[in-house]
């Protein structure tokens, strides 16, 4: 029989059973995949966002399909941190070592701290996820995405009032992404999670407009891979803090990509909506792989592809 | 896994032109067929690549449990369903569902009233079927563009009168199926049940407004199929009694109509 | 039999006869392509970038494939400037009315002006483009191409020494696509060609390192072609001057969509080595939807796609 | 378009598996088949979507003009051929070329010695059967992995003595092709032809030196194939003497030996 992987990684103070988790969106709040498989075979979930108040989100059609990948415009719809704590999170408490992230989204300073505030002292949230990255709604944050000064404010502002750790998620519509990275990372932020989707259209010949309702979608799935990958073997070589890589990961073999490109632990987006059973799937492939490759930690590949003399921070 | 949640790989058995631009699919599984209502729609692969990635909603139009196949019909609309019809028989497809809520049957309805409207006719076979086999009376109201895009009048005939509408007048009368629902049909009728574009969904909501119950069954763009994305909403009337987005793939794609919110 | 087609559009002062044309390093010098069909079907030929001396370009390998697209980093390979114009450009006069633009890069202001002075000299180049973009060389040009000011002053720069239309190809890899347009256009540039392309990698997992050997690559081909739509929407709303439309383009109806988000003509790359006959395929397909769809000149669908009241430069 | 300049569907009419991971395909073109030489390449798409947009060069192993049909033997090695090891009898592939400049036949030679390495070994077979053709007396040297990889020596074998070395000896002597490179076997050639993985080819050349002239045919990632994006390049000689990239796919894949630079 092959070896046990050790498949064990942290990012920051979190500690997890595994580096395979859904990404925020694709996932909602986990009801509806609690009915394909046993959660706890994940690392953790990211769960969509949430804002203070409700959101009704964009009018429809909130998705088109692109080459290898997807745009998506939902708008943040979701119902406001307060019913995400009573009705949203605690069902996810029942399945053994699945950590909670929960991704918060805002339009200015106060909403975010506040939300950050509520979810953190909630006793739900293992970790929350700043997304200052969402394009897909009028002050919805991307301003923070693009601005590494507003963005370090945030941080801080955040920080201030969560005591679980503070992944903050980059935004790829950017020149300079290790100036992002190291602007948080020195704003306090405990982890990275990168990319969230490039910006995006698609136009409906007939119709003769852009086929998402409000124009512009987020773009995501395999198509958008290289860039992830090329910005993180760049951000993560220019910071200390862990990442967690996402975008266009459909496989194993993409997943270890990632982490030879310097991400800690992986999150499945697209591939979800593709193939319900992608994260358990996907974790089962990095075993193979591992397991083929005599690799016993899979923490080891972290970086694997950076070139000697490397290092993360150096 | 529940009962509701499948994936599986089925083979093609059948898979030929019923009219223009309109293809019957028959897929048989290896095993035994999940469970599966009338309404429901099979959530299907077109390749097997990263080419076109989503999954594209059929109805579900009829099954045989015997024979663990499913059939559907499909209008050749698109990028993908165009990829769909190249499939041959022996080839395999990757089919998640079938998925949704399909539509409910009530107990003691005596008469229903079937309304589809062209790809919204699918899903009043295996409904019409079910219905029969209840022995509820059936009554199946169609339109269609025009006559060549007529489809399964033939296999709806089987389980009762079908009255056919026609926009250019080609087939049956000229014009909606709106026209069909007299205040005389709708007062014998016990409950209806409609599948088609919105503008008809809309028609038929309205018309039969107060004086009948029914579903309506939407159609939204959806990514995931499976309620995890929230692509698929449609304005509905919340549990709440507000009016919010609902998940047209969890929580539909069959409605009640009175829940169902049209933008004017 | 169908109604002819208007297929001719302006770009600046150069008048095309028809609006498709191979972007710059799809189509070498086009003496290959000449093997293949005749090269007066184009309205126009994008040479491969030009540089002031000779360069040899990249190690290999210089090509990875992506989920819909591919990575490439030549590296700029070319004669330089002196063979280009003895050698390469004039049997490109052979065939009529056919334009030939001339892609120029370089590493600073001076390179760039001398290359773009002799090109414009050598009455070979019917305009220019001027490649602040390219990703693919240490100081190649692409601390211009995200830099709004030091664009600015290499397009006045070069302004003033040529007397053809001057086309600047804009980077996709900036925050903001609309602050570059509108800075090259008050420099002076007579139409934008975007995009080039968005900077990838690919990490080979058994050699545990980037399969291009140097490290990162261009992304182009299909997957690009949601953000490069997105951005010539934006842009061309922000500009007066007319932009060509690339990435991705595959179809004659992927062309229709640039149009319709403002493009005046478009360029095929990555198509042409799928497909040889690309070009005369896609403009083929062009003619048969303008047919299908009841329009009269192409030019017509320019901008289509914007909301009502959105006007060029308004 | 000229004579090497084609671009064509093919149907499969046969593919098998000859050895472990390696398939051999043959292709049958509708019309007359265009011209070819051995050592050129087909560029063949693997799929019809843009999921694997680049074409795969496979060297023609055969051809047969009466039969219309082309012949090569590849091995399973990434996502693009496992695809092309699906397509089955009946299918339809995009085929460019055959592509590049082959190796050229010398009037005049009569002995001569063709050394294959690995999935450098099929061009060696059309090369074989046109130089016998010719009236040269061919020897073939291919070297393998090991036994089960090893292939095509039967083709081979037609046309003249077939020596074989695999790394660990389970076939014929262990090691390499060069070592059937003696001094006198090198004096008794007039021409050597060689195609294999880098190292083999940079063997070669040394092991031949100012002894033997020939060929050695050069693997490179390609872009494009026919000459536009330079992505195939290998260090030579050029015309002007100095060392510069050649495009493999254009300029080779076929180059005299003494032109290839290897970096060592
Ligand atoms: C619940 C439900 C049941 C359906 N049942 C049937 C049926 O029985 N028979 C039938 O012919 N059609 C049915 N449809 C419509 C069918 O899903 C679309 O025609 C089909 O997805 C179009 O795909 P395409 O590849 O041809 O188009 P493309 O344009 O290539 O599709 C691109 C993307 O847009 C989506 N899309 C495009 N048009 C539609 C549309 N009209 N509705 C929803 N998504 C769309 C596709 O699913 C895909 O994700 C149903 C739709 C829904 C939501
Ligand atoms: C002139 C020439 C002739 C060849 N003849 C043969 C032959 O007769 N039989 C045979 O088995 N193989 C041959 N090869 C190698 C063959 O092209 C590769 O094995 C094949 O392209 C790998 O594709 P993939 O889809 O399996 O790999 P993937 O990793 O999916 O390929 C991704 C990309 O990399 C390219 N690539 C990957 N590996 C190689 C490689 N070793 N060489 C060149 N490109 C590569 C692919 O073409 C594709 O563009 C030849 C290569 C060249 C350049
Ligand atoms: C439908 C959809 C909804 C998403 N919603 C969110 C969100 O609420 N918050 C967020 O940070 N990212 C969101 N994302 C981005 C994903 O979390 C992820 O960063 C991105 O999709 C790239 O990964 P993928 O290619 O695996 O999908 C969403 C993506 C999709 C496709
Ligand atoms: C192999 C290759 C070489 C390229 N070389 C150049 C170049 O020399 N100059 C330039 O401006 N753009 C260059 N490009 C970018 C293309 O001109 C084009 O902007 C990009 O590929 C997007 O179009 P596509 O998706 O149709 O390929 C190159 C692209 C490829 C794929
Ligand atoms: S399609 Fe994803 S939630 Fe309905
Ligand atoms: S592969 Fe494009 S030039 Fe050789």
């Amino acid at each position: 029989m092959s070896k046990e992987v050790d498949l064990s990684v942290q990012i920051g103070d979190l500690q997890l059973k595994n580096p395979v988790m859904p990404a925020s969106g694709c996932f909602a709040f986990g009801k509806e995949m609690a009915e394909w498989y046993d959660l706890s075979r994940l690392g953790a979930i990211m769960v969509k966002a949430t804002t203070l108040e409700p959101r009704l989100g964009n009018p429809t059609p909130r998705v088109a399909e692109t080459s290898g990948g997807m745009l998506n415009a939902i708008g943040l719809q979701n119902p406001g941190v307060e019913k995400v704590i009573s009705e949203e999170l605690p069902h996810l408490r029942q399945y053994e070592d699945l950590k909670i992230i929960v991704n918060v989204a805002g339009t200015a300073i106060d909403d975010y701290v506040e939300t950050a505030r509520r979810l953190s002292e909630s006793g739900l949230a293992d970790a929350l996820e700043l997304n200052i990255s969402c394009p897909n709604v009028k002050c919805g944050g991307i301003q923070f995405g693009v601005d590494p000064t507003l963005a370090a404010d945030l941080v801080r502002a955040v920080k201030q009032v969560t005591s679980v750790p503070l992944i903050v998620k980059l935004s790829p519509n950017v020149t300079d992404i290790v100036e992002m990275a190291r602007a948080v990372e020195a704003a306090g932020a405990d982890a990275l999670s990168m990319i969230n989707t490039l910006v995006g259209m698609h136009i409906d010949l007939e119709k003769r407009k852009p086929l998402i309702a409000i124009g512009t979608g987020g773009l995501s799935g395999p198509a958008v891979k290289p860039v992830a990958i090329r910005m993180i073997y760049q951000a993560a070589q220019a910071v200390r803090i862990p990442i967690i890589g996402m975008g266009g990961i459909m496989s194993g073999e993409d997943a270890i990509e990632y982490f030879m490109a310097g991400a800690s632990a992986v999150a499945v987006g697209t591939a979800n909506f593709v193939n319900p059973f992608a994260c358990p799937e996907i974790l089962d492939e990095i075993v193979a792989w591992c397991q083929g490759h005599g690799v016993e930690r899979v923490r080891e590949l972290t970086g694997a592809a950076w070139k000697e003399g490397e290092m993360p921070g150096a | 896994m529940p009962d509701h949640a499948a994936k599986g790989r089925y083979s093609v058995v059948q898979h030929f032109a019923v009219a223009e631009n309109m293809m019957r699919l028959t897929i048989e599984s290896e095993g035994e067929l999940p469970p599966y209502l009338p309404g429901q729609f099979l959530h299907i692969r077109v390749t097997d690549g990263s080419d076109h990635l989503l999954r594209r909603p059929i109805s579900l139009c009829t099954a045989s449990r015997i024979h663990k196949q499913f059939t559907v019909v499909y209008r050749i609309s698109g990028k993908g369903t165009k990829l769909l019809a190249d499939k041959r028989v022996g080839d395999t497809l990757d089919v998640l569902g079938p998925l949704g809520k399909g539509f409910p049957l009530h107990k003691g309805d005596r008469n229903v009233l079937l309304l589809g409207g062209g790809i919204g006719v699918p899903p009043m076979v295996e409904l019409a079927k079910q219905l029969t086999i209840q022995g509820v009376k059936v009554t199946t109201i169609v339109g269609f563009q025009t006559a060549s895009q007529a489809i399964l009048i033939d296999d709806l005939s089987q389980y009762g009168e079908v009255l056919v509408a026609t926009n250019d007048g080609s087939l049956g009368q000229k014009g909606f199926v709106t026209q069909y629902l007299t205040e005389e049909r709708l007062a014998e009728t016990d409950r209806f049940y409609a599948c088609g574009p919105s503008p008809m969904l809309a028609a038929v909501q309205k018309a039969t407004g107060e004086k009948a119950v029914g579903y309506l069954s939407l159609e939204e763009r959806m990514g995931c199929g499976i309620g995890l994305c929230a692509a698929c909403v449609h304005k509905a009337v919340m549990p709440d009694g507000s009016v919010g987005y609902r998940k047209v793939c969890k929580e539909g794609p069959v409605f009640a109509a009175e829940e169902v919110v049209f933008d004017v």
